[in-house]
């Protein structure tokens, strides 16, 4: 019998800077997560005074506390905040902080700081992960010799094992604009960085769109995959534009050349890539145990997103799981 | 045992590229629909007599959209609505003349269904408060006696006729409801209870349920934030939408300023050993930028943490 | 070059649903956007019910007390009045008891000239100029047509276009993509068996299109029969036999099935629009086209930016001035 | 639409008040809302519906600067684009900065140098395009202010004149745009604000709905210091802040408890601006240039912008105009 907790991403709420910034927006996503079948929520990091649930600071300031902010997640039916997604090359108003390269070695101190600043924060709301984005973004940062790698382990050792002491890991994530996406970077970084200090996030979507199949990278990762988000992918990044510089906004959010309106959905959408039966018959055979976030990024409509994602884990994959 | 007989009423509205359209919009819009009443647990399926052809044209015949609704969770079709809203030359409640018209209506949509275990025939009893005022004894004795007409004709085919009173219809003040049910033969007339229509029109949808219990085959759970005070009821021409000073009646339950005391209304269910279908409903929830799925979502969350636990509290005191 | 066109847009784009575009301060707010992007007349759309408030003439006359109180309403919001109203004798209506009628179907003639009248005499009221209206049902519900069945259609069309001119309203036959009247050739017939003097055609460029006629062809064609004109894009046509398809107004115009194009019809200058928007009006302005041009997109996805939109089209492709 | 004027590219009658869009805006993309700089396609769609309903130019954010860079190749190129739709250019940009106690507060002299370098920096970015305003909010957040004294009002205002040598020095007016929600939103502190300021270095900017939701009469203000008034935000509003919404923490723009939706377009049934006043005060004074049109999260509670931009529009040509034009 494998332990697998699901839970769900709330940045598919929040598609402009000034949308989901009010309480009862809030509420009534959290009591759809919670009614759909999802017991926690992952939070992604984000900054100023529109981000409520963007950091520790913003937290306490909407909330009193920690705490407050746990009681009002279990009024809406949500257990716990699982994990967080951290981005480093975000910069910090709280702090005034810029944005940090996981590549520059200088930046280690200062990433170190803010991956504590939420991991303390991730232990007090019941969550055990920290899940960051592990490498710029390919355009930006070109091809990753082994020097590169070197530098990347010895950041995210740092880091996971700074969170280590809070009891929350770091577990790296590989986005489809990555240049850990090029063959053999990942199992070269995951070889460099210290096991017990930095796992792997598997995300179901942004890997199929970068041309890698989700469950043949968990099989071939057995002990370090800590967190998994299953998101389906809609197409495939098969003319490689991840190498454009400013890809971010070229190919993720215009869909590239072929201007594909979306490369994400939730999982189980009508012509999704992703076959969420293998990904979780892999996960019960490496005896996965830990959380499953679902997530569709930004969708048109977030309450049909994530009822359809509900219908697909209630009609499938827990029965999948509780056969095992 | 949390209650399991939920069943959802048939509105709902999704984006399409023609705008938000129901989900009668093509087959790959209903399927996602009921895939996503699925996921919140619904088992019963209410909709709409004037849906009946729609859904054969997407999916083959009545009979095969409920094999779709049992393949993904439902028990069945629990229940069609049928109404005149406004009074017409061809069909008006209050006038004997078109009777003949009305019964045959209904003895259609019945045969529309006929093999499935649907079993509350919902109706409409009047039209428009001002298409029937003066509303005199003698209209609701007119009223009365073409729902016996359909009533017995529906028994016949297993489903119950079930008279579901609106705040702007002919009947809908406590004595008007009392004089019709008087009027009605219990054997073919029942009493389905709207928790937000009554309270609009000021009468105690509670009160109703304990005075009408034996007679009650069903309800539509949803809220309103507002008393009807300015004679929105009697107002041309039409005041569900176009009332001067109230833009939305309905919302789901559980939101803020909702009027109706749904906990001790399901504590007056559990008591009164009442088994039948509690029905979910949602009229104009896009209204103010609200969303249909969000606030189904809302109400079923409502149901699995607030009713449940006056459910739990009522099955407690009465020592089952 | 003088140009006399006149333009109108379809007040239909924004009555999506059966329960929106009721309130009167909607409606307000569409005609206003109307008025600021230069409309100043409307086109109605035939409709059923109490929320149908802009479909019928007595509902209407409910709202407004009168024809000229209705006028009232949309001179409150600087619209002058009405171009035109859309009408289909073959879809059932609450206030016709919902019986089921077919141009092609003798026996129904005279209940069809009879619920024309209230379109008539409302038009004629408010000043209107002209009765759109659909001149035969969709081509899957029935088998193709014979040379009988068009001389039928012709006939109810005749006596509908005497009824209209007597109150002085004008009678447009408008083509649609899934109306039995199918082939150019149908068409043809179908304006050859009636009186040029009581029928004329109203040719929507998207319409054509989608069924496989050229718009700009026929036109030239049949300049002088073409009395009234819907002005909108597309960026599909029909592969031939899609408009046969079983419950084509969802399986083809919805797609429900087949290619699945769930949206047909769009705002001029749309992105890969077939219709050549520029030949066409300028055909019109050859031929000094007297009628109204009402421009549409039918259902999008905004109503107001879809009106925006082809505002900003007519004044910097075609050169029409805003007022 | 009358099209018997095709060919007359006549300018239209010499008009003393030209109409500009400040450019908030969303429309519904694939993957839900997008603002118009998501793509080429989304920009000239915005473009295209400012001009049809009649604006004759735009004002933007300066925030959009990168984007600019980045899409258009910088905002002379990104002005061509605009000027192809029909669009006159850009007229005012609104420096929307961080506030912050640390490093960027007007009533904070230790952060006046850095304010300061932030205008060089942005003026010298913005010297390929002809600008009439740089609009700013004078102060922090309220709550980063209180208490509100005389001194600190003074130390703000000296800054604003420093800031306004700075950015006359590229022709280009400053001007004090008040929220409700910021340090200088009361009638008293306006006005001794504006009593330590140098009218050559520092304008005032109207927004009509800020200083009706903070209690102050926008027409009554106007005529106290229309020498000095460098433009207008017309927008409307339906609430006027009650108890502590003006200092809310941690926001109140849009967390406020008591209004979920602050800004609404002029013209609506339910609107507390009288802009009837206030556009025959803008012809008593004789007011000459531009008066720009503010919709700021418009699509909240299921409002939409495209039409609240046409029903404002319609608004300013069917009521204003008839005024003063």
């Amino acid at each position: 019998m494998t332990d697998i907790r699901w839970g769900y991403a709330l940045n598919q709420w929040k598609p402009q800077f000034d949308d989901f910034v009010r309480r009862e927006d809030h509420e009534r996503a959290l009591k759809t997560l919670s009614i759909a079948g999802f017991e926690g929520v992952e939070l992604t990091a984000g900054t100023g005074r529109w981000e409520p649930l963007g950091n520790p600071r913003q937290l306490v300031a909407n909330f009193g506390s920690l705490a407050g902010f746990r009681e009002f997640l279990s009024g809406c039916g949500i257990a716990a905040v699982p994990s967080w997604f951290y981005d480093p090359q975000q910069r910090s108003m709280e702090h005034l902080t810029p944005p940090y390269s996981p590549l520059v070695a200088a930046d280690v101190a200062g990433n170190v700081t803010r991956a504590e600043w939420f991991a303390g924060a991730l232990a007090q709301l019941g969550g055990s992960v920290l899940v960051v984005r592990a490498a710029p973004s390919a355009g930006d940062a070109g091809p990753l010799d082994d020097a590169a790698l070197r530098r990347l382990a010895d950041c995210w050792t740092a880091v996971g094992r700074a969170t280590l002491a809070h009891g929350v890991r770091t577990a790296l994530h590989v986005d489809f604009l990555s240049s850990l996406r090029r063959p053999g970077a990942l199992d070269r970084l995951l070889g460099l960085a210290d096991p017990a200090a930095v796992g792997l996030a598997v995300d179901t979507g942004e890997l199929t769109v970068a041309g890698l199949d989700p469950a043949e990278v968990i099989r071939r990762h057995p002990d370090r995959v800590w967190h998994v988000q299953y998101k389906d992918a809609l197409a495939i990044d098969t003319d490689e534009e991840y190498l454009q510089p400013h890809a971010e906004w070229s190919v993720r959010q215009r869909g590239g050349s072929r201007e594909i309106p979306r490369w994400f959905a939730e999982p189980g959408a009508h012509g999704g890539l992703v076959d969420f039966a293998a990904v979780t018959r892999a996960l019960l055979d490496i005896r996965y145990a830990g959380w499953v976030v679902f997530e569709s990024d930004q969708s048109p409509h977030p309450a049909t997103s994530a009822l359809l994602g509900g219908y697909l884990l209630q009609r499938e994959l827990r029965p999948m799981v509780t056969a095992a | 045992m949390a209650w399991t007989k939920w069943s959802y009423m048939d509105h709902w509205v999704t984006e399409t590229p023609q705008g938000p359209q129901p989900p009668s919009f093509n087959r790959a819009y209903m399927d996602r629909y009921i895939k996503q009443l699925s996921a919140l647990g619904f088992k019963g399926f209410d909709t709409f007599f004037f849906y009946l052809p729609m859904l054969e044209g997407m999916y083959g015949s009545v009979k095969a959209f409920e094999h779709f609704l049992q393949d993904n969770g439902f028990e069945k079709i629990t229940g069609i609505f049928s109404a005149y809203p406004y009074a017409t030359k061809y069909t008006a409640p209050h006038v004997p003349e078109t009777h003949d018209r009305i019964v045959a209506d209904c003895m259609a949509t019945v045969r529309a269904v006929e093999g499935l275990s649907v079993e509350n025939f919902i109706v409409m009893p009047s039209t428009t408060y001002f298409q029937v005022e003066p509303v005199t004894d003698e209209k609701i004795k007119i009223m009365a006696d073409l729902w016996n007409r359909v009533g017995q004709m529906t028994l016949e085919h297993g489903m119950r006729t079930t008279c579901h009173f609106e705040f702007w219809g002919a009947i809908r003040t406590r004595e008007q409801l009392d004089l019709f049910f008087r009027y009605t033969d219990p054997r073919y007339v029942y009493f389905f209870c709207d928790t937000a229509q009554h309270t609009i029109a000021g009468v105690d949808p509670l009160q109703m349920f304990r005075d009408y219990r034996d007679r009650c085959t069903g309800f539509h759970f949803k809220d309103t934030h507002t008393v009807d005070e300015h004679e929105a009821y009697r107002t041309p021409p039409d005041p569900e939408l176009m009332a001067p000073n109230v833009t939305r009646w309905f919302y789901e339950m559980g939101t803020e300023g909702g009027l109706v005391d749904f906990p001790a209304l399901m504590r007056e269910i559990v008591a009164s050993g009442y088994d039948g279908w509690l029905t979910v409903e949602h009229d104009k929830a896009e209204l103010g930028g609200g969303s249909y799925a969000e606030a189904t979502c809302v109400a079923k969350w409502y149901i699995d943490n607030v009713l449940a636990e006056a459910q739990a509290e009522a099955q407690l005191e009465a020592g089952r | 070059m003088r140009d006399t066109l006149r333009w109108a847009y379809a007040l239909n784009q924004w009555n999506i649903r059966m329960d929106v575009f009721v309130r009167h301060e909607d409606q307000r707010r569409a005609l206003k956007t109307l008025s600021a992007l230069g409309f100043d007349h409307i086109e109605l759309a035939a409709g059923t019910g109490r929320w149908d408030n802009l479909g019928r003439p007595e509902v209407i006359e409910i709202n407004h007390g009168s024809p000229d109180g209705f006028l009232a309403f949309l001179r409150s919001c600087s619209v002058n009045g009405v171009s035109s109203m859309f009408w289909d004798p073959g879809q059932p209506v609450e206030e016709e008891g919902w019986a089921f009628r077919s141009t092609r179907n003798r026996a129904d003639h005279a209940a069809i000239v009879e619920s024309a009248k209230p379109f008539v005499d409302f038009l004629a009221a408010i000043g209107a100029e002209q009765l759109v209206a659909r001149p035969a049902g969709s081509a899957w519900m029935q088998p193709p047509l014979g040379r009988d069945d068009i001389a039928a259609i012709g006939d109810v069309w005749n006596s509908v276009g005497k009824v209209a001119a007597a109150a002085g309203v004008g009678l447009a036959l408008h083509y649609d993509c899934l109306s039995a009247v199918h082939t150019a050739d149908e068409l043809r017939r179908l304006l050859d068996t009636t009186d040029p003097e009581l029928v004329g055609l109203a040719l929507d460029t998207a319409e054509l299109t989608i069924g496989g006629i050229d718009p700009v062809a026929f036109y030239e064609e049949r300049h002088g029969r073409v009395t009234h004109v819907h002005l909108k894009d597309t960026r599909y046509a029909d592969t031939g036999e899609e408009y046969r398809m079983p419950g084509a107004e969802t399986t083809m115009l919805r797609g429900g099935a087949g290619r699945r194009i769930e949206r047909w019809f769009f705002e001029l200058g749309t992105e890969g629009g077939l219709v050549d928007v520029k030949a066409f009006v300028g055909a019109l302005r050859r031929h000094g086209y007297p009628g109204w041009v009402v421009v549409e997109s039918d259902h999008g996805g905004n109503p107001a930016e879809l009106a925006m939109l082809n505002s900003w089209y007519l004044q910097h492709e075609l050169s029409v001035a805003r007022p | 639409m009358t099209a018997d004027r095709l060919a007359q590219r006549s300018e239209t009658p010499q008009r003393r008040i030209k109409w500009s869009y400040m450019d908030h805006w969303r429309s519904n993309g694939p993957a839900g809302p997008v603002d118009q700089w998501h793509s080429h396609r989304t920009m000239s769609s915005f473009l295209k519906q400012i001009k049809a309903v009649g604006f004759d130019a735009i004002d933007t954010f300066d925030f959009r600067l990168w984007q600019m860079y980045g899409d258009y190749g910088g905002p002379a190129k990104y002005q061509e684009m605009v000027q192809d739709h029909g669009l006159e250019r850009i007229v005012n940009i609104f420096h929307a900065a961080d506030y912050d106690l640390r490093d960027y507060a007007p009533h904070v002299p230790e952060t006046h140098e850095n304010i300061l370098e932030d205008f060089r920096v942005t003026m010298g970015h913005w010297s390929s395009i002809e600008l009439d305003n740089i609009i700013v909010m004078p102060a922090t957040l309220y709550y980063d202010m209180e208490p509100v004294t005389e001194d600190k009002l003074k130390i703000s205002a000296e800054l604003w004149n420093r800031v306004g040598e700075i950015t006359a020095g590229h022709g280009v007016k400053l001007t004090c745009h008040h929220e409700f929600f910021c340090g200088i939103q009361s009638e008293p502190d306006i006005e001794v604000f504006y009593s330590y300021t140098d009218p050559r270095y520092v304008s005032l900017f109207v927004d009509t709905a800020q200083h009706c939701i903070a209690s102050v009469d926008p027409v009554a203000l106007y005529r106290r210091h229309a020498h000095r008034v460098s433009g207008f935000h017309f927008k409307d509003t339906r609430n006027v802040a009650t108890g502590d919404d003006h200092r809310h923490r941690p926001d109140s723009e849009i967390m406020a408890p008591t209004t979920g939706k602050w800004f609404y377009e002029m013209g609506t049934p339910h609107g507390l601006v009288d802009f009837e006043a206030m556009m025959t005060a803008v012809r008593d004074n004789d007011y000459r240039g531009w008066i720009s049109v503010e919709h700021d999260k418009a699509n909240k509670d299921g409002g939409d912008y495209s039409e609240s931009t046409a029903v404002a529009r319609w608004y300013a040509v069917n009521v204003l105009e008839k005024i003063y034009r």
